[in-house]
């Protein structure tokens, strides 16, 4: 049986500083947004503005979400910087 | 319409879509932005914009809807650029047309100011000294939220 | 730029006018006025426009300078017609550029508001049962009042 | 020696119900807009609206003007109903 994931998706300034598109990690039960961050701020390096002073925006299956917001196998959870377009 | 291209686009072409949403539009506002020589830095030479596929314009769809329901809003049409830009390039447009001037104004301005603060695009400027992703600005979010309170 | 004309205009001309204000220009926001088909009556089927020659255009001056002394006013231009109009046929056009887009859709929404009350402008409306003169509307007097608070 | 006179001019829907485009009153010192539509207005039929319950705009010399406003020989006095533009 494959080990269920779920996919996790940079942008911008994010994507660049981490030189990471996109990455498959493990889907756990109960888990949130704010344990996938504070899993990933753990590498250490550059990864630990994930947990630093910068806003991080999140979207979990392209709609905004929170820390709180919960997260399983299968979803798409997109981390970036506050939105600059226009 | 909703549209998110690397290729530019004529406001004309745009124009002429609202205007053909029938006889009961009398009112047709349009905002387009271009890309200004002073943004966060001087001497801004061009852009990068990058986006969020799909996400993008699940929100654009949204905000569409939301000034429909505030607003008489017999037609709208946004198209944002992504990529490269060079200085004084078109990078977004928003057309509304409406029976009335007042909503056609109101929903014109509150889509382009929404789009700023919720739609995942996001712009590096470059310079002859290097290049920089923009921060979001206070003003852009308070322009959003003042639409709120109304 | 200013005009009062029988003939009609083109969109996309006035916003390349626009467009080649400079590099410093970001944000160009125009409004178009069409005949609708239900005015102060429904059933309109065309309109009759008069205007006050010199004192109209003098007016509308007064209130572009008016635009450029409260928002960034890189270029502003302004078309309205006059004659006979049909239906859906373009009635008024107005386009301003600016550094920053709050700015261009205030003094493009101020000029237009304005406009409306101020500039000596009457309108006859058409309909099937025969033709009447258009009443100024309060709630375009308070809209222009509201600019007045700012 | 030619009497001095002052044109008054009618737009809209004054014009039409007065089938007058245009006037040269005489001129007289002191006199004022209100003067003038007074006068006007004593000529009676269609012309008694002019101090009637409708609203009358007035622009002298192209300018918009009030009641108490001085006129004088040369000027060009405009009487119309509020404008309904754009």
């Amino acid at each position: 049986m494959t080990e269920p994931t779920l996919t996790v998706r940079f942008f911008a300034r994010l994507r660049e500083e981490l030189d990471t598109d996109s990455l498959s990690l493990p889907a756990n039960d109960g888990q949130t947004v704010n344990d996938l961050l504070t899993q990933l701020a753990s590498r250490g390096g550059r990864w630990a503005q994930l947990k630093g002073d910068q806003p991080v925006m999140v979207a979990v299956n392209q709609a905004m979400a929170k820390p709180a917001t919960a997260v399983k196998a299968g979803d798409e959870v997109a981390f970036f910087p506050p939105v600059t377009g226009g | 319409m909703i549209s998110v291209q690397t290729g530019d686009f004529d406001t004309g072409a745009e124009y002429a879509a609202l205007r053909a949403s029938g006889s009961g539009t009398g009112a047709i506002a349009t905002f387009t932005g271009l890309v200004r020589d002073s943004g966060d830095l001087s001497g801004v030479t061009g852009l990068f914009l990058e986006h969020y596929p799909g996400m993008t314009e699940a929100v654009i769809q949204g905000l569409i809807d939301e000034a429909s329901r505030r607003w008489d809003v017999r037609d709208a049409r946004v198209i944002h650029r992504v990529g490269r830009l060079a200085l004084s390039d078109q990078i977004v447009f928003v057309g509304v047309c409406s029976a009335h001037r007042g909503d056609a104004f109101a929903a014109c301005s509150f889509i382009m100011d929404a789009l700023k603060t919720s739609a995942p695009f996001w712009k590096k400027e470059m310079t002859s000294d290097g290049e920089h992703w923009v921060e979001q600005k206070a003003s852009d979010r308070e322009r959003t939220q003042a639409w709120s309170s109304d």
